[in-house]
């Protein structure tokens, strides 16, 4: 496998470095090599924050990647921003929910999934970045379902009481991404 | 129709970076305001520190210093000191100016340096991520201190007028808050003061300025003002603790 | 009759004016903002009295006060 | 033990734990603060203390304190912080102190930025305070040997009772990455030698000072200074070379995180068929100034590359000592040179080195 | 015979380098005695400053440590927080505290380490050769203030013990004066007392002594009695200004 | 001007007001509180300021807004203190304030002691603070000098809006040597160009930071300072080469109040019939390694003088790659070399110089 | 009886000691010790009364006070 | 010539650092290079220090001199410190008042003056340091003895009633020198 690597970006606030950590997380006990590096602007709410997530077979060189093999984003300012760096043949997964133009991209296959809706639906609003990470997992399979599901369980275990919407906000995605992986296929 | 509050020409156009409902906000339009009251504003330079407001200096409509962290009132001694024809005025955090910077500001006001510090007192280090700062009420949380700010171990939290006003040397020095726009209002026209004294020349001014963090304090911006009242306000009572004609000093203040 | 001008694009939605309001008339919108807030809108125009009480607890310097006619003058800011 | 997945901030701060440091005083500073945010909820709980030092000025003196009384120390800051504690430093390498110090370094000069640069190089190898002193000074370029560097520092201090820096750059405090630490909960407490502060039960009076008012006590402490980090520099040079063992033409230098990101480089020239070899110092001091030199010779071209404006090009310029051409590649300010760039660079340099040696 | 005031243990034999009749020996002597009287002199680690006494760690029968200027308080509180059987105390002078060292003093003060300072104010840098301290009377010239120190350009002296009486966090202040035997005997009383405070744990410990610099000041020892009696006490009252007992914060003092 | 007999300290104070700089922010420190001492007296004779700082924190951000503001600063201290002027020289460096800032060397590390050395040289010229940047670092070797090159700092820190250090040894600052000023009371205010905080009136508001969130616009502003200082590089280098016109098979190197004690040992040689070059960098930064391998070139072996460690060597190094050796004698700590000891090291170099090339 | 005994060469010649003596009874030497400094001298043993203020006051730890017989305690120190 | 370097020892507050200065400015007057070079020890008061006052032809190299050619000492303690190391030929002038032991060197001229007694009769009896300097004006000749004279109206210059009495002194130092010159030649 060559190195798999993920940018996934939004809003300071939308979780998406605890998608990225729970990607990370997984890939880890998979027995992967993994980095997970953040990055922020200079606000402290309503910047920008993204992270990249690098898996492989071997150490992992730079943690730092230009043009991921992957991105998902939350808001449209990071579509804007990291869009065009995906590798030809890469996938980018567009949270709906607040991103309204499309990707303009035909080098790439894209994914659009109304994250927030989904996430509503499951029980927690606020685990769109959850829907996103089961996206990205059901279409890549990277990880698998349940290795995936247990850092879930893993990351809310002192607060019970999230696992399951946040489960279910997984689920969601996870099948989006597995149908979108069919027909896109 | 008439304006009765219009965009002051005292601050860029530039939106601010600071988190919803942050009052850095409202304190800087005040400042703002008064620079263009005053009409000192293009003879005026401030001193941005390094705290959430370091960018203050892209907000304010006049020349502008960024300061090293602490330093402001270091940095203003030298600038006034040398163009006392200038308006100096230093913006500080509570880390900036009561951590690493106590001995500057007591030092710059013990020595009576004619400018003006606005001290914004948020009971928290913001930019950073929410650390401790010597304001931080016991019980507060703040990431380094996960159990709440334990007074036995980090002791309670200073008071920077109150500490200021004991210095012997003339000075203006009061605390005010920018929660609400009642107080605001006021705030407003004790800042004011300062300035003038600086005008004139008479003596070091220093307004501490109560103000909230919803982000760090984790509440909304609402809640935030509830709890500056319940806790802030008690501890640090807002008032003019002294002015230049009320010598601290006995006798030997009349030397 | 006074009025008050929300620049939308300096709204973060804070609700510091719609607390500061003694006419409780500034409400948020439903809409977004581009920055993605909700913004501050005058929701009972004719109860505005013109206090400046929402522009002054503005941390973002989004709102302008206009009066038409005589300004009763409240306080002085 | 198993491993976890960490941020290297927080992993330094375990890393302290696991050798036997209990004992914190430091001040926030972006890209380093969660270091003190970890201890200040780990150390209650191994019994130890963290302090929230008012300012990097005071912090550098607590730690002067605390490993006078003989106790293990750490404190961490970064760039502005770190210029800060330099009066302390070279008061606590003048006493001989072991204490560690870790530089989480961000853009500068002045204030800067705060993403990840390597900017501090000369200061920490060079110029770090007034006076002649040397710190020991270790460039991890991975979580995981953050953590395994943190320990060596605890013990290259102690063995030598002299400073111990630790500096990477802002992303090796804020990336997370698969971390193993030795299996021990707290090592064993420092055994102070008969220098420390204990309180003088049955014994004379110690001092701990730096004051030489007569000049020949001081020009002989320098002496002893200078030859304790003779035996230091011979004994604890580390370096890795990496794809050094085959034939190339470019060898690249680099230290830290621009080190590792130069590998990946350096795999993907190799499948174009490009050889280059790395050379990173580990320890930037003492200065494998040695092995550097054998890994310039077998190649006939270097390229420095560095997250800043030419630093370490200039140990590698004595090392060489003119042998081979050096070319560099900088970016500052937290700029993060990316692995295309690197590339490109190398393939310039190589391009040289074809030219004038065909 | 029996020795009713003998050589103390707690000092070493060497003759100090002082100028002929500089009280720095007379507090010396007593925090010497003290160590001995308490029966801690085994478990005391002191703290010279830069300043005069900067060799005060060859004077002293203890282990020593000779801290930076002014930062005496941040290593005293390393040594003491992870070492809290040890007791510390630090001796600074009028610019090594009040000047470089203002903010560490007041932090230390703060958080309420467990260390006793000793405070020599003799009003003017000894060891540099007579500048202006902190502490410099107004009109009292010294080497950086050739016409007499001018409270309008630098400012009146500060008092520290009066400022650090104002901060919540509890403590034992006290100002006492080594200058003559009778002040003495009081000083010393008052000196003890906060040893052994700390020997209980109780809180920071701080005592201010005026003492003399005939040297600097270009007086005969007698002469600097005098001054001292007539400038320095008027300015700075003698007493104990906090005990521990005597929280200053109000109801949040006990929070 | 009538000559006067002058210490070093007040002579650079006057030097300073002669300059046009009129206003002093410092610290008292050994050996140069006759600095503050003799400004404290005379700046308020030219309608100048005065003020003694806190500390050397406070006096180093002082001169930053002095600076920041348009006018003419200068600062003084020694070793200790100049190691608390870390962080500010950084910030004034990132933001191009021209300023002047004297260090009379004292022995260190640590408090050290207050008799003369040059242990501070590595801290100047390579790592004053965090980030990169670039001081103007000049070094007299007489009170003569130390006025003149007082003088050049304020014309170069104006010129290239850098800051500049003037460094000597404690002996510079203490001697009394007769000198001479410029015939002027005080020179013409600095001009300040388009960057001084000065009030806005009739334009736009003037920013001085050193604050850049992007991080390439950090970047740029890096290469912005790199590109201003190699330009100082090409046109400040300042040397003396003494007794260097005819043969010689040892280059004596040595800088500052060293340098002039290695020319009555020169002279001394030369009666013996030994020739002998001196080679003294007089801009420590830029070094003049061209001018310095030049001399190295002419003789066989090098000998490299200084009061400290050996920290000029690595300079001196630089300037000549490997092409001659180099011995070194250093004292440090306040012992000043007699000029006989330094006759014996430099026949003992000749020896040596004189085996390998007979 | 009570008496003072002086160690000369700690002497710096102050007169701390000859102030604070309520009886007047501490006098300076006319010889030089070996630093050069005139030292005290008890200059009318009969009439010490042993209080020790000449010692509380002497910087340089250079006094000893002694007595024969009953102690009278004029203050503690 | 060959350079002069006269090495003047004391405690501090005797002055020798001042008669090294009036020595140094008459030598400058007189078109020759100087250098005054002094050491303290860490006492502010009663602690050593020394001067060192080089004078020459051509510009002086070190301003600090092991051997100097001259050394004139007010007290035993600096006798006993720099006694061994004045050049041989040299001169020593020793201030009888203060040291009571002799010089045992025979490779060099001693000259022995009670500088306080004289100081004294002269009417100031601080001024010792100026009959010293006399002594070795007188002796050595290094400038003229109108010269020294002016260099002491000229330092009194503020407060002149001193001027007399340091004037004495200095003629009966230089009295004392020119004497033991011819007698010691
Ligand atoms: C020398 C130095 N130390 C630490 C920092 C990191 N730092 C930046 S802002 C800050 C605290 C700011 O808190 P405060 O002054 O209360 O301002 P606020 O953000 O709350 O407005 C710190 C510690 C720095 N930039 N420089
Ligand atoms: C960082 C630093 N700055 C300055 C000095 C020089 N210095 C030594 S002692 C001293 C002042 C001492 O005065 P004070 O504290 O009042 O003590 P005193 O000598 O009067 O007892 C100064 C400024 C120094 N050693 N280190
Ligand atoms: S972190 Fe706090 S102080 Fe900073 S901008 Fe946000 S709310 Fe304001
Ligand atoms: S001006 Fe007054 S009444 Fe009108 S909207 Fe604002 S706060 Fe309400
Ligand atoms: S106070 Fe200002 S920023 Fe906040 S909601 Fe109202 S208009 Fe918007
Ligand atoms: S200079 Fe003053 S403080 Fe220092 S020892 Fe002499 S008399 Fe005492
Ligand atoms: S003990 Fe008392 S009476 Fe006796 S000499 Fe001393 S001071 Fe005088
Ligand atoms: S007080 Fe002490 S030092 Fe002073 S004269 Fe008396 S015995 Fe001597
Ligand atoms: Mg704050
Ligand atoms: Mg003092």
């Amino acid at each position: 496998m060559a190195n798999t690597e993920v940018l996934m970006a939004g809003f300071g606030g939308q979780g998406m470095l605890l998608s990225g950590k729970l990607l990370a997380y997984a890939a880890m006990y998979d027995g992967k090599e993994v980095s997970w590096l953040p990055s922020y602007g200079p606000e402290m709410r309503g910047g920008t924050a993204n992270v990249t997530v690098v898996i492989s077979d071997k150490p992992v060189g730079s943690p730092y990647i230009i043009e991921p093999s992957a991105l998902l984003v939350m808001n449209g300012p990071s579509l804007e921003k990291f869009g065009a760096r995906v590798k030809k043949g890469g996938l980018i997964v567009i949270n709906t929910s607040l991103v309204a133009v499309a990707c303009e991209r035909t080098d790439v296959t894209v994914v659009y999934v109304d994250a927030g809706g989904l996430a509503v639906k499951a029980g927690a609003a606020r685990a769109a970045n959850i829907v996103m990470l089961g996206v990205y997992v059901g279409y890549s399979g990277i990880v698998s379902h349940d290795l995936a599901a247990k850092m879930i369980e893993k990351e809310f275990a002192e607060k019970a009481k999230f696992i399951p919407a946040n489960l279910a906000a997984f689920e969601a995605g996870y099948s989006a991404g597995v149908e979108s992986r069919k027909g896109g296929a | 129709m008439k304006k009765v509050f219009a965009f002051t020409d005292g601050l860029t156009r530039l939106p601010t970076h600071y988190c919803p409902g942050c009052t850095h906000g409202v304190i800087h339009r005040m400042i703002g305001e008064i620079m263009v009251e005053l009409g000192i504003r293009e003879r005026t330079v401030g001193i941005a520190p390094v705290g959430c407001s370091v960018l203050a200096y892209k907000y304010f409509n006049c020349d502008m210093f960024e300061a090293s962290h602490g330093r402001a009132p270091a940095v203003a001694t030298g600038a006034k000191r040398t163009r006392p024809d200038l308006m100096l005025f230093t913006y500080q955090g509570d880390g900036d100016l009561a951590s690493i910077g106590m001995a500057e500001i007591i030092h710059a006001a013990n020595r009576g340096e004619k400018f003006t510090t606005i001290f914004v007192n948020n009971a928290i280090y913001g930019m950073t991520g929410g650390q401790m700062a010597p304001t931080t009420m016991p019980r507060q949380r703040s990431t380094t201190t996960p159990a709440g700010r334990d007074p036995a171990e980090c002791g309670f939290p200073i008071r920077m007028a109150e500490l200021l006003t004991t210095l012997t040397t003339p000075a203006f020095i009061a605390r005010v808050s920018s929660h609400t726009a009642a107080q605001s209002v006021r705030a407003k026209k004790v800042i004011k003061e300062a300035f003038e004294h600086q005008m004139a020349g008479t003596c070091f001014t220093f307004v501490e300025v109560l103000s909230i963090c919803p982000t760090n304090w984790g509440l909304s911006p609402k809640e935030s003002n509830r709890w500056l009242e319940r806790e802030m306000m008690p501890y640090y009572p807002l008032g003019v603790f002294k002015r230049p004609q009320e010598s601290t000093g006995g006798d030997h203040g009349k030397h | 009759m006074p009025k008050i001008d929300v620049m939308v694009e300096r709204c973060k939605g804070c609700e510091r004016c719609n607390e500061a309001c003694p006419q409780q008339i500034v409400k948020m919108s439903l809409k977004f903002n581009a920055k993605g807030y909700k913004y501050a809108v005058l929701a009972d125009p004719p109860r505005c009295i013109g206090c400046r009480m929402c522009a002054i607890s503005c941390p973002d310097s989004a709102i302008e006060v206009c009066i038409e006619g005589a300004q009763y003058e409240f306080f002085a800011y | 033990m198993a491993k976890v997945l960490m941020k290297g901030n927080e992993a330094i701060g375990e890393a302290a734990i696991r050798a036997g440091c209990v004992h914190f005083f430091g001040y926030p500073i972006t890209p380093q603060s969660e270091v003190p945010e970890y201890l200040a909820k780990r150390l209650p709980e191994v019994g130890g203390k963290f302090v929230q030092a008012e300012s990097e000025v005071a912090a550098s003196n607590m730690i002067y304190g605390a490993a006078g009384v003989g106790m293990r120390v750490l404190t961490t800051s970064s760039s502005p912080g770190i210029s800060l504690m330099a009066e302390a430093m070279s008061y606590i390498a003048a006493c001989e102190l072991p204490v560690v110090v870790v530089n989480i370094m961000r853009g500068g000069p002045g204030l800067g930025g705060i993403l990840p640069a390597q900017g501090d190089y000369l200061q920490a190898t060079k110029g770090m305070g007034h006076g002649d002193f040397d710190l020991i000074v270790l460039a991890p370029s991975s979580v995981q040997e953050a953590v395994d560097l943190t320990i060596k520092a605890f013990e290259l201090a102690e063995k030598y009772r002299n400073p111990v820096m630790v500096i990477g750059d802002g992303m090796i405090g804020q990336m997370m990455e698969p971390v193993s630490f030795p299996d021990v909960e707290i090592g064993p407490p420092l055994k102070p030698g008969d220098w420390a502060l204990t309180g003088c039960v049955n014994r004379k009076p110690r001092i701990i000072t730096s004051l030489y008012l007569d000049a020949m006590d001081l020009h002989n402490h320098n002496v002893h200074l200078k030859k304790k980090f003779a035996v230091i520099t011979e004994h604890e040079q580390r370096h890795e070379a990496y794809n050094c063992d085959g034939e190339y033409d470019v060898l690249v230098t680099a230290f830290g995180m621009m080190a590792r990101m130069c590998k990946t480089a350096i795999d993907t020239l190799a499948a174009e068929g490009i050889q280059v070899g790395l050379f990173r110092p580990i320890s930037l001091k003492p200065f494998p100034y040695e092995a550097c030199k054998n890994a310039m010779l077998k190649g006939k071209r270097v390229l420095d590359v560095e997250m800043n404006m030419g630093q370490m090009i200039e140990d590698v310029k004595l090392a060489g000592l003119g042998a081979r051409q050096i070319d560099f590649f900088g970016r500052a300010g937290g700029v993060i040179p990316s692995v295309e760039e690197v590339m490109n660079e190398i393939r310039a340099c190589h391009a040289k080195a074809k030219e004038k040696n065909p």
